[in-house]
């Protein structure tokens, strides 16, 4: 079972006109919901900058939902259908990176459909409790930052000089790339 | 910055937070005083207020925190009751929920700059959508208050389905004789432009300056020449068309006036029926035609109307009663659906007011009148009761007693819904002075009945009062059919672009407090477009919406919402993907003196949806008050709790 | 064909591409080309403003850099620019975003058979050491001769071909004023997105440990963002902004992870995998990877390939109302 | 066994108890039926009892699984649909299937709503009920795998004249949701079968009414006065024949006659003889199939009767109209028409 002592860390993107309110129309209906999810109001979910999910699930979210008007239903006319592709496009995009594709989903849902509401928090929940927590990067900002103070050098430098994984020899090539444009810039 | 918290009562430890507090009704009126005070004493830069939803009283605080000295947009608010406190009942979690949610808003509004609106000009001239009593009721109200008014109706006159309503209940009055004279304003009035036969095509802009382009659908007859004579009507060769106002109980003429009382009364041609048309050899009515107009290459023609705000009074339809097989499913000429009834009850109708029974024009002795048919049914997706029907079945029992004093009428209902004034005294002098047999139970199932009484309808019910089954051999069975939204209300709303029900009804601002504004500003509702409704509820609604409209035109000047786009002209690299991407034209390209273009906000156009500030690759457009720092502030203030949850 | 245009740096070709640049030399600011560098492995672009330039030009295998890159830093001038078959999407590219006007460009286009990865030769030898390089025969099938302290060593030249080359469907110029030399057939295989799969075989969190390894090598020294073509907002980049704020300057690994999905985000729907990203990158992070998994969604989802037509409406800009391969999201639940 | 099957149009066949019994009619019918119009049965290997009534009366999950078993057996069988001609198995096993098509899939945590049905049922089969197969009527495969027009073109001896009173029962669309089949107040896909044989069909009022079904066991008066109803009203339309697609429906109305006829005595009512066959049966009959694989004589009412009845009235009527248009073509001459001329073949053999 999941850890029932404490929230996973959801984070949902609801478009001001019919998600939002559809949530507040669960709320008035009094219908009981995982807690987990931390709502953020937008006005479209055309404002939905595909990079707030990479954001969120990058700074350690279990699971981002996102959720507009039905295609057809926006305030704005086209912002849904505008953040269907671009989020389609992430959704796909997100497992080449190590996320687990259940831990993003985008939905629609009117301000009338309360019930479906709940639904859509009740299961993209018990998905994400499912998942487990999201893996961790190694050290988080201030550690590693705290530690870089402590010893006062780059430690997070990586091992640049030294050979990788593949026994590969680091390559130089860039520095020299970077002289290719010399030339140009000087021209100028 | 110094910012404020305050807990409605349904944390001092936030950076920046310099006083928090809880108030048992922050929106009340010592809640906001309260605020108000706490603002100027403790010289803050702005407010959290934790309680209910922004939709809700956002625009309350706003002007709260406006009176102590501060921007309005210098205030944000935390959902703790719709989000937090009514969807779960774990204190613990709830409390660390309510917590995050009021860390999320502290940090936005640390990233919040004031805003400032911009005021624009408006058009003193309101659209209504629907011509029954509710569109008459509100165009009516606004022309009288000094507004132009387009009024667009799809069919061929104005009057909607009180105009083919014999009497109304509770005092049995003759509907059309209370409507006409409105009617007949509507037509005279000299701020009304009527436009029948007609739909909205589509609706741009904003509020106070929406632009409408409405199609007037081809009549065939130029309207400006013919007088509403009825010469065509007379000779027109093809006569078996469906009466559409009569509700197919009888049949009319390809051209035609709908009914003698029709605004305006005007003949048009139906091109799906018209032989002229149809098989291209008829020409009669041209030849009869005295004022010489008609006009068979007629194209319909679209008009552009500029106008301050909408109302939608788009009316219902009714429930097709063809899918109930237990009622017949459409197969016995005998079961009638309640607005055929109505229309065979009126002095004016097919019948003259005669009963009839449709198979073989007998006078029906026997009348069982079915409720809910349609209305509080999931099995047929109509769970929700259509408000009117207990009402008008009343009246149509008594009616029936009125015009056959020797009938007897049948009643079979679930509840009886009298709630308005004088209603359920009406039903009961139904009940004791007509003696209509009410009956409390469903009916199961209508056969023809076979033998020597073979022309009858064998009606099967339960009596739930009772507790027996009842069977009751009919004349004519009258359904109650219930009220769905109008045909084609959805395609409407998304025109309008505001929201709809999974039945089509328009949904209200709120339920209880905005219920005639809809959630796009300057468009309103009246009328059964909004859920069914009776007459008096259409009326008053009507008069509400035409009394929102000229309070929001009675202003020269609108104020912008000024939550719109920003364009960091520094940062802009020209590219246009905005401009090509903003759904309203918001955005142009300005040419610098460098030759270089950067992109430019119309700011009484955009309409802060955001689509460009995700488009543009450097995100040097920004939506004022959704900036990418202002949700990074809540997406950050999120990771870091967590941060330290789980090293801790 | 193929085979006459073997010699890659036939003198033919070479003397043709001085010969049209000289004729359009006093239509334009300068012209960008390629000249030798600092050693015989490396070429370097080369700005031809007088004739007397014209001697630098070359062109051969080792030609790798797509000058598209300078491209939009030049805005305003009247230019000419030269460019092989897959640098010439990158120029369709700026044109149809109208990042660029085409009255005011160049173009010479050079069909190109290929060009060499240096780091595949890195792995066998000292390239510091190579005295001379010589190809013969065609770059697909023929040999490289470098000359070494130790003597000279053949190699098969096909080992060395830089990966995009050898998926290459483009190997003419789209968009050209001067095409220089034949027109050949493509000979690159049809694109498996073989690496991609490769890794899509691991688990989620193999793939996560991954990229986790990979980005924590990151020096953010954004080579990769410099090299793009299409990164056109470099003086305005969003990872240097402090409005909006989307990246602090700690050297975390989500800072640098999230500027990598931010670059692969920005570059959906425009990035045509010229390979400069990766290629510059002094850490040899696989970072194309991550635009590729973009563009072959892409290519599912709307059928959209960037840099092959001036006219296309980015996939991003535009959208159906009944998506054909979109499924549903509501109904997935 | 599991064989590939060529024929697009094979499905499991589930016969059910009755169909081995008293409906072995019912059964021996559906089966020629099918095999003339090319659907392919095959029989569900080693099928036992859905469950029927006594089953879900006592203990849902049992009844759950001893569908299942059966549903199971035809999956294994490579089968996703099976066939069944009886409207009380049909609604055992699609009953079990909707249950377990909303069980969540994985053995989780008990539901709030009881013990979870998925692992009960798969405990009591003692292994995993992974179920795509649902079931369909004859009925419904007919009419829409086979179709209303291709019985019609491969009718043989059309039905002409035989009045038919089409009678479903309770069950066979009911509940609509779970049987997703025709109108659940006014079915019509019998009706459309027997048209296509040819046969008048009336428009049958009590189509959907109960003939007291298994009542006629613990309270016999009112399987006697429902079923009685179902008559009177069959007769008042006029009808040879009160065609029939459930097997308990047949016995109340076909064997139980005597007990209802009786009651109806007993009313002052009046005797009723209409026979009651399965619409198959009368589709075989339409077909041209042979009488002996329709299991006729197993009714108890027979039907030769009201074909000859049919038969006889047919004739006179095609005699008539010949005679009338013969009156008609002499009025026109002015000579009287001679000979009959009756070439034309004549129906229902």
């Amino acid at each position: 079972m999941p850890d029932l002592g404490r929230d996973y860390r959801i984070i949902g993107f609801l478009c001001n006109w019919c998600s939002y309110g559809g949530a507040d129309a669960a709320g008035v209906a009094r219908f009981n919901q995982p807690t987990d999810l931390r709502i953020i109001r937008v006005p479209c979910s055309g404002r939905v900058d595909p990079m707030f999910v990479a954001k969120a699930l990058l700074s350690g979210a279990d699971g981002v939902l996102v959720s507009g008007c039905h295609p057809r239903d926006c305030h704005y006319t086209e912002g849904n259908l505008y953040a269907r592709r671009r989020l389609e496009l992430l959704r796909r995009f997100l497992p080449i990176i190590g996320i687990d594709e259940g831990r993003f989903e985008y939905v629609w849902v009117s301000a009338s459909e309360g019930s479906r509401w709940r639904d859509m928090v009740t299961k993209f929940t018990d998905k994400i409790h499912s998942l487990g927590h999201i893996p961790r990067m190694a050290e988080t900002a201030r550690t590693l930052c705290a530690l870089e103070g402590m010893l006062g050098a780059s430690s997070a430098q990586p091992d640049m000089w030294h050979a990788d994984a593949s026994g590969r020899q680091p390559r130089h090539d860039a520095l020299l790339h970077m002289d290719d444009y010399k030339e140009v810039m000087d021209g100028e | 910055m110094r910012i404020g918290v305050m807990v409605c009562h349904a944390a001092r430890e936030f950076p920046d937070v310099v006083f928090a507090t809880d108030h048992m009704y922050a929106c009340s009126d010592p809640g906001q005083g309260t605020i108000e005070q706490t603002i100027r004493s403790l010289k803050l830069d702005g407010v959290v207020v934790a309680s209910c939803s922004p939709r809700m009283h956002e625009v309350t605080f706003r002007r709260a925190v406006e009176r102590a000295g501060l921007n309005r947009y210098m205030f944000e608010m935390a959902n703790i009751r719709e989000h937090v406190a009514w969807i779960s009942l774990d204190r613990k979690r709830n409390t660390e929920k309510a917590t995050d949610l009021v860390r999320m808003a502290v940090e936005k509004l640390r990233h919040n700059r004031p805003l400032t609106a911009k005021s624009f000009e408006v058009q003193k001239r309101v659209l209504i959508i629907g011509a029954g009593v509710a569109g008459i009721q509100a165009a009516l109200d606004c022309a009288e208050g000094g507004l132009d008014v387009i009024l667009v109706e799809r069919r061929q006159s104005i009057g909607g389905v009180m105009s083919k309503l014999d009497k109304t209940f509770p005092t049995v009055d003759c509907s059309v004789c209370v409507l006409g004279p409105k009617m007949v304003d509507v037509g005279q009035h000299p701020r009304i432009t009527l436009l029948a036969l007609s739909e909205v095509e589509e609706l741009s802009g904003y509020v106070g300056n929406f632009e409408v382009k409405i199609r007037k659908k081809s009549a065939f007859v130029d309207w400006t020449k013919c007088t509403g004579c009825g010469a065509c009507l007379e000779k027109c060769p093809s006569k078996k068309v469906r009466d559409s106002h009569n509700e197919g109980i009888t049949t009319t003429t390809a051209i035609t006036i709908p009914f003698p009382q029709a605004i305006p009364k005007r003949a048009a041609i139906d091109p799906a029926v018209c032989l002229h048309f149809t098989k291209g050899k008829c020409g009669v009515c041209k030849k009869v035609c005295p004022a010489d107009a008609i006009d068979y290459d007629m194209q319909d023609e679209i008009v552009t109307e500029k106008v301050g705000a909408v109302i939608a009074a788009t009316g219902l339809d009714l429930f097709d009663h063809r899918k109930c097989g237990e009622y017949g499913g459409g197969r016995y000429p005998d079961v009638i659906t309640s607005l055929q009834y109505e229309r065979m009850l009126s002095a004016s109708g097919p019948t003259a007011g005669h009963i009839k029974r449709p198979s073989d024009g007998t006078e029906p002795k026997t009348v069982v009148f079915i409720s809910c048919v349609g209305s509080r049914d999931r099995s047929v997706d109509r769970p929700y009761c259509s408000n009117f029907c207990c009402m008008y079945t009343a009246k149509q029992a008594i009616l029936t007693r009125d015009h056959i004093p020797d009938s007897r009428a049948y009643v079979f209902y679930m509840d009886i819904r009298a709630t308005g004034k004088g209603y359920e005294e009406f039903v009961r002098r139904a009940q004791e002075e007509y003696e209509v047999q009410y009956i409390r139970g469903r009916v199961a199932q209508i056969y023809p009945t076979t033998g020597e009484d073979g022309n009858q309808l064998m009606v099967r019910g339960a009596d739930t009062l009772l507790g027996t089954q009842v069977e009751i051999k009919a004349d004519l069975v009258v359904l109650a059919v219930g009220a769905e939204s109008a045909h084609g209300a959805p395609a409407l709303a998304e025109k309008l672009r505001i929201s709809y029900d999974a039945y089509g009804f328009f949904l209200e601002s709120h339920p209880k407090l905005r219920p005639v504004e809809t959630n796009t500003v300057g468009v309103f509702l009246a009328g059964a477009c909004q859920a069914p409704k009776d007459i008096p509820a259409s009326v008053a609604q009507a008069s509400a919406a035409a009394g929102k409209v000229l309070a929001l035109l009675s202003k020269d000047k609108l104020e912008s919402d000024p939550q719109i786009a920003q364009v960091q002209t520094m940062r802009c690299i020209g590219c246009g993907k905005c401009e090509r991407t903003c759904p309203f034209g918001a955005i142009r390209m300005r040419e610098l003196r460098d030759g270089s273009k950067r992109a430019e906000v119309v700011e009484t156009v955009c309409q802060g949806c955001g689509i460009c500030s995700v488009t543009c690759p450097v995100r040097a457009i920004q939506l004022a008050h959704f900036t990418d720092s202002q949700l990074l502030a809540e997406v950050n203030a999120l990771c870091r709790t967590w941060d330290e949850t789980t090293e801790s | 064909m193929a085979s006459n245009s073997s010699a890659s740096d036939s003198p033919d070709r070479i003397k043709t591409l001085r010969a049209k640049i000289a004729s359009e030399l006093p239509n334009v600011d300068f012209v960008l080309g390629y000249g030798r560098g600092f050693d015989p492995l490396h070429a370097t672009p080369v700005t031809v403003r007088t004739e007397k330039d014209l001697d630098r030009l070359i062109f051969d295998p080792t030609c790798v850099q797509n000058l598209a890159t300078s491209l939009y830093g030049l805005r305003g001038k009247r230019l000419g620019v030269v460019v092989k078959g897959c640098d010439s999407r990158s120029i369709v590219q700026l044109l149809q975003e109208r990042l660029w006007e085409r009255e005011n460009l160049v173009v010479f286009g050079l069909p190109c058979e290929g060009v060499i990865d240096l780091a595949k030769l890195r792995v066998t030898m000292d390239i510091a050491s190579v005295k001379a390089v010589r190809f013969e025969g065609s770059v697909r099938d023929g040999k490289v001769v470098l000359t070494l302290p130790e003597g000279e060593r053949e190699l098969p030249s096909a080992g060395l071909l830089a990966d995009k080359c050898l998926r290459c469907q483009h190997p003419n110029p789209l968009v050209s004023d001067h095409l220089i030399g034949p027109e050949i057939e493509p000979q690159g295989a049809q694109d498996t997105y073989a690496d991609l799969a490769a890794l899509e075989k691991l688990s989620t969190q193999e793939r996560f440990d991954f990229w986790k390894r990979q980005m924590g090598r990151c020096i953010r020294c954004y080579a990769c963002r410099n090299a793009c073509p299409l990164c056109v907002c470099k003086h305005v980049c969003l990872a240097d902004s402090r409005e909006p704020h989307w990246l602090s300057a700690e050297a975390t690994l989500q800072e640098k992870w999230l500027f990598q999905v931010m670059h692969a985000l920005h570059l959906a729907g425009r990035c045509t995998e010229c390979g400069e990203c990766q290629r510059s990158c002094p850490m040899g992070i696989p970072i194309l990877l991550l635009k590729r998994m973009m563009n072959r969604e892409l290519k599912e989802l709307f059928n959209y390939q960037a840099g092959v037509s001036l006219e296309a409406v980015p996939p991003l800009h535009t959208f159906l109302m009944e998506e054909d391969r979109i499924k549903d999201r509501g109904l997935l639940w | 066994m599991s064989a590939a099957p060529s024929n697009p149009l094979t499905l499991a066949y589930y016969p059910g108890c009755s169909q081995t019994g008293t409906a072995a009619e019912y059964d021996r019918s559906s089966r020629a039926c099918c095999a003339a119009l090319g659907v392919e049965l095959v029989d569900v290997p080693d099928w036992t009892c859905c469950g029927s009534t006594p089953a879900h009366t006592v203990d849902h999950f049992l009844a759950g699984a001893l569908a299942a078993r059966n549903l199971l057996q035809a999956e294994l069988a490579g089968h996703d649909r099976v066939t069944t001609p009886c409207p009380s198995c049909l609604a055992a096993l699609r009953t079990a299937s909707h249950h377990l098509a909303e069980a969540p899939a994985e053995n989780g945590a008990p539901q709030d709503s009881g013990p979870n049905y998925r692992a009960e049922v798969e405990r009591l089969l003692d292994r995993p009920a992974p179920l795509r197969a649902t079931a369909v009527s004859v009925l419904q495969v007919l009419t829409e795998d086979v179709g209303v027009e291709a019985i019609a073109s491969a009718v043989t001896r059309p039905l002409t004249g035989l009045r038919v009173a089409p009678y479903y029962g309770c069950i066979m669309n009911r509940p609509p949701g779970l049987m997703q089949f025709d109108d659940p107040e006014n079915p019509t896909a019998m009706d459309r079968v027997l048209e296509a044989c040819g046969a008048t069909v009336v428009d049958y009022p009590f189509k959907t009414e109960c003939c007291g079904a298994a009542f006629g066991m613990p309270r016999l008066d009112i399987m006697q006065r429902l079923s009685a109803r179902l008559l009177d009203m069959a007769a008042s339309c006029g009808v040879d024949a009160i065609v029939v697609a459930c097997p308990l429906c047949q016995m109340n109305l076909d064997l139980r006659r005597g007990q209802v006829n009786a009651f109806s005595h007993s009313q002052g009512g009046t005797h009723h003889a209409m026979p009651v066959p399965y619409f198959t049966q009368l589709l075989g009959l339409a077909l041209g199939l042979p009488e002996s694989g329709l299991g006729l004589d197993k009714l108890v009412l027979p039907l030769g009767p009201a074909l000859t009845a049919a038969r006889a009235r047919e004739d006179e009527r095609i005699a008539r109209t010949q005679a009338e248009l013969a009156a008609k073509a002499a009025r026109k001459n002015g000579t009287s028409a001679n000979g009959n001329g009756s070439k034309e073949n004549t129906p229902c053999a």
